[in-house]
């Protein structure tokens, strides 16, 4: 109890710490989103190219991702990638995010492109363009229209999960809140700080997802 | 005297000008030290600067060395791990050293001594060593604590850092946590509801070097005499901790 | 008639999905300007034959012959062949994404590489035609059905192609809408646009058509002159269907 | 590269203490979800309650949850909980897991529930049952049904999720590795070693979730 | 007729789902032992008044008095009440993870806390009744739309209500399964149960039914004995609606 009345004094003290981090996990977030939306699009491809064994790649890929804990992939690539290519460490966590969130936005993608009416498909090949064509100027950006509220909703979910990359030593917001509440010897208070700001971020964000949902659908 | 030495010393890293080079650093001209960040006093952050004893011991050497220190934030259980692949040049993270540490990584002589103590809670009823059998003990992963928490029990919550550990036991979980007494000493300063009851020996903390970096292992090692002799780490030592725990202690035993 | 070319040309063609054998032993011939219609009841295969001539569907054997080229699975020019038959379809298949203009200027600028400027003067031009010079910006759900067939229209004359396919251009539109398409496809074979299609309006296919086929069951039963084969149909099958949509 | 070849060597000596680690893992998830199976009916419940007052708290429980990430609520449970209750550490390890997966499955429930027909309710009605009668006997044995392969799926999600009650000293099967790659100085193999574990359990529960709703689907 | 209870009273019934006003002043007396059909054009509120006569909708004001009692929203024996008022409906509803028999004995036991012996036997000897002696163990998806509806009678008639209620019991089946449904009625009918009965069937009303109200736009229109109703229409819109589904 004592520690949630502190709570409010490290509500305000640790402001400019805690904004360092937050950056971080900005920074982070975008960063691997940004990746993982590349990796996704690739192997929603491989999955809707009807070619059995790249199928079975992106099959392989999203079967490792599902199957195995954020946590465990996160220090994998961690250790796997500053070890052979030593990368920084700002990177390596992007890495195991994007590698993350990758597979289910492949997963987001292939679902939004096999929602897109197969008249679309055919209205493009009938005027002569080639399926690449038909893909890259009719298919996905009706497919991409589509997914942006559950693209929205997993750039949420990776923002809440990039607060693991605290575990190999970034300062985002949970590595702040964690880093401070050891100096302090009490944690509490940094870790309802922490949620504060998380639930504000997934606040602020959820209502933006909503708006552009809305907008979508009405231009429709 | 010391004016003398300060020479010595400029005239050995001169001298030396042409195997600095050969340090095999992570970045050139740069001694990347690794710390947890979270073992105050010895390292931890203000801010989102990292401070504390091993942070100011890692920066005096590398002056000592003429490169930019630069400080990385990593966690405990990672470091030797970080060393042994070359992801840090050095760690002045208060690495004991232990025969299995050896084997991955190379250490300077000790900067510092210090003794692992038992804690509990106050109204515990552990009071000495003997009271630990069959109890829960946590401690931090990947540190020499484990160890002598086995010696007791098989019940070892292993935590990332020692104060999760100390945090965890003054809210009332495990029995008991094995760790350094400074460390102790800081979090009942910091109102950490938590009691000495027992120090466990005396260990050695060093510098850990990668392995086969002999060249930066004896300018580490030259680094530290210089610092001893010069008083210059003891005076560190009193600035973070508030005493001098660099001096070899005589009486081994409690 | 000789001095004509013959546009499309089927022989023996064979389509199957599965066990289900769809078009059997199909012969076709498609003379330069004119319109084959084909009728038949539902299931009887003319979508898919229709397809089968856009390379929609690939068929399992025989020939399809366009302009004098003999097209296989692996023709390596099949997109370019596609550019010669255009294809208007039951559920019209605008780009939802892209306004009007933007439909009919796509394949154009991106198959074609017809300079944008050029492009847009051209899909104009044909958006005047079908009666839609006020529609450029609009998007396609803005539009009623039938100024969406007639969008869908204008989008496969931008291609210049010298074969027309229509699959019921107008059974996905309210009745009243119906008159306009219709009128759009009789000013298209007024122009000597080479056109099949497929269609329940007896009327149209009576007024326009040159030919007509009657499918049944994957094969073309009967096929003749319009008012011979509305007047005077010798199948019995060909009696039966069309006693039953008249 | 050398860390893939002890990976072997590893995966075969360290058995037994990844089966103690499994069978942590293991309790921890059957315990978890099992309370977190109470807390989703209950405030599935709340959600439906027709009650405002009710409504509101079920939404803020909900949106505390998806609002913030696992890990800081693990952390506040775990310190936070000894305030009000000592409890062992592994409870409070099941309550954070619990606290989390309940919020999901409270949305499974409740999607559930309305998806029954309304009809079974007025049949209920009609024979003169209670409302909390016909909720029990009619309405949640449909809704159960309908929710298992999305209860399933959750139950998978939660045992990665388990992994996280490592870092407050859990050896489930995440800490016995991250706990062995400390004590040996290198993580990978130990890290590759559970990746195998959790993709052998995810692997298992998926096909067993199939199985089990082709089996519904079938007696449907 | 004075001896015979009122089973049912309705007087000023008024109705309303949001600006909608659906029941207008409704008045209406159900005797014991009568059929009582409601008809009228979709939308006209039958179902509606239906349900209020079971509390599923809660009026807006008006009486509702069932055997003398009157029932208000807040009417603490709401549920006991119930019981004594089966419903049927139009789309069955019965419960599919229960048996057949399982839905017959499921209100007996839990509500009234019969024995479950007791009701299996009481069980058995209805669905025996409405001819479904072999089908105590199967689960309702396994029926017909027919058997279903047979079964749904049956489980309201275990909780042995005083009165029936049935919403076009018949209008989800197929035609040639809607007799043996009407069959179960009329006997029902003739065993002397109180019936109120929405329906199209208009020759089970003119059989079966007592007395026929005509429903308009929330409003019993016109009211009198099926032979009187049907022939001799009074109202103009009656006249009308007869003539549309006749
Ligand atoms: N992609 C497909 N896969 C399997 N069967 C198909 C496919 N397309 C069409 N068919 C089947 O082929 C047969 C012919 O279909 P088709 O669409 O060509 O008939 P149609 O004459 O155009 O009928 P309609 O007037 O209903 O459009 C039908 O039995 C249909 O079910
Ligand atoms: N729950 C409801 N909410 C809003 N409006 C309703 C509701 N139930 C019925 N209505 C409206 O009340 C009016 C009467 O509906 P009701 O179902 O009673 O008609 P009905 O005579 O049974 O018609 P039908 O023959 O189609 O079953 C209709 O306009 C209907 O849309
Ligand atoms: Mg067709
Ligand atoms: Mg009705």
């Amino acid at each position: 109890m004592e520690s949630l009345l502190h709570f409010f004094d490290v509500f305000i003290s640790s402001f400019d710490v805690f904004i360092d981090g937050l950056w971080i996990t900005f920074k982070l977030s975008v960063a691997s989103l940004i990746i993982a939306f590349i990796i996704g699009l690739f192997f929603a491809i491989l999955k809707i190219s009807n070619i059995k064994i790249l199928e079975w790649i992106a099959d392989a890929y999203i079967w490792i991702v599902r199957g195995t804990p954020l946590i465990v992939q996160i220090f994998i690539l961690f250790y796997g990638l500053t070890d052979i290519l030593l990368i920084p460490m700002f990177w390596a966590g992007v890495a195991g995010l994007a590698f993350h969130s990758g597979a289910y936005i492949a997963e987001i993608i292939r679902g939004a492109i096999q929602s897109i009416d197969k008249g679309q498909r055919e209205a493009g090949s009938s005027l002569g363009m080639s399926k690449g064509l038909t893909m890259r100027r009719i298919i996905l950006p009706q497919a991409f229209r589509r997914a942006v509220p559950s693209l929205g909703n997993q750039f949420i979910i990776g923002i809440k999960d990039s607060s693991l990359v605290s575990f190999i030593g970034m300062q985002d917001l949970f590595g702040v809140a964690s880093t401070m509440g050891a100096n302090s010897f009490d944690y509490l208070p940094y870790f309802f700080t922490v949620a504060v700001y998380y639930l504000l971020i997934v606040l602020v964000l959820t209502l933006a997802v909503n708006k552009i949902e809305k907008k979508l659908a009405a231009s429709d | 005297g010391s004016s003398d030495e300060e020479s010595d010393s400029e005239k050995n890293s001169s001298d030396s000008g042409e195997s600095e080079n050969s340090f095999d650093l992570v970045e050139d001209g740069k001694l990347t030290i690794a710390s947890s960040g979270e073992f105050k006093p010895f390292s931890y952050m203000e801010g989102s600067e990292m401070i504390g004893y091993d942070v100011a011991v890692g920066e005096a050497i590398a002056e000592k060395l003429g490169l930019e220190a630069v400080q990385k934030k990593a966690k405990f259980s990672g470091i030797v791990t970080g060393v042994n692949q070359g992801r840090y040049d050095i760690a002045v993270a208060s690495h004991t050293i232990t025969d299995e540490r050896l084997e991955k990584v190379d250490f300077s002589e000790a900067y510092y001594y210090s003794g692992p103590v038992i804690y509990t809670r106050p109204d515990s009823d552990i009071k000495s060593a003997e009271d630990l059998n069959g109890k829960e003990i946590s401690v931090s992963r990947g540190s020499t604590y484990v160890e002598m928490a086995e010696e007791y029990t098989e019940n070892i919550p292993q935590v990332d850092s020692d104060v999760v550990a100390l945090q965890s036991l003054a809210k009332g979980h495990h029995d008991a946590v094995i760790t350094d007494d400074i460390t102790g000493l800081t979090a009942i300063d910091s109102g950490l509801e938590i009691e000495n009851r027992g120090q466990l020996g005396i260990s050695e903390q060093a510098v850990a070097v990668q392995q086969g970096n002999d060249k930066l292992l004896e300018a580490v090692n030259k680094a530290l005499q210089e610092m001893k002799e010069s008083g210059e780490l003891a005076e560190l030592s009193k600035e973070w901790i508030g005493v001098d725990i660099t001096q070899e202690p005589e009486d081994v035993t409690e | 008639m000789s001095e004509k070319q013959e546009m499309i040309k089927v022989d023996k063609l064979n389509k199957s999905f599965g066990d289900l054998h769809v078009l059997k032993d199909i012969d076709m011939t498609v003379t330069e300007s004119d319109v084959v219609v084909l009728i038949g009841a539902s299931g009887s295969g003319k979508s898919t034959l229709l397809r089968c001539l856009n390379f929609l569907e690939m068929k399992n054997s025989g020939k399809i012959i366009i302009e004098g080229e003999q097209v296989e699975k692996d023709t390596h020019n099949l997109n370019e062949i596609r550019q010669r038959v255009g294809m208007v379809f039951q559920h019209f298949n605008l780009f939802p994404h892209k306004t009007v203009l933007g439909n009919v200027i796509e394949a154009p600028t991106q198959v074609k590489g017809l300079q944008k400027e050029q492009a847009i003067l051209e899909g104009k031009r044909l958006l005047d035609k079908v009666g839609l010079a006020d529609k450029y910006n609009v998007y396609p759900s803005t539009l009623s059905g039938g100024q969406k067939q007639r969008v869908a229209i204008a989008r496969a004359l931008a291609m210049k192609p010298d074969v027309m396919l229509f699959d019921e251009p107008t059974s996905a539109l309210d009745p009243e809408l119906v008159g306009e398409v219709l009128t759009t496809m009789k000013e298209l074979a007024e122009e000597g646009m080479t056109m099949v299609v497929v269609t329940h309006e007896m009327g149209f296919a009576r007024e326009v058509g040159d030919w007509v086929n009657y499918m049944h069951d994957g094969r073309i039963v009967e096929s003749g002159k319009p008012n011979d084969l509305f007047d005077n149909p010798k199948e019995e099958r060909t009696q039966a269907f069309l006693s039953s949509i008249l």
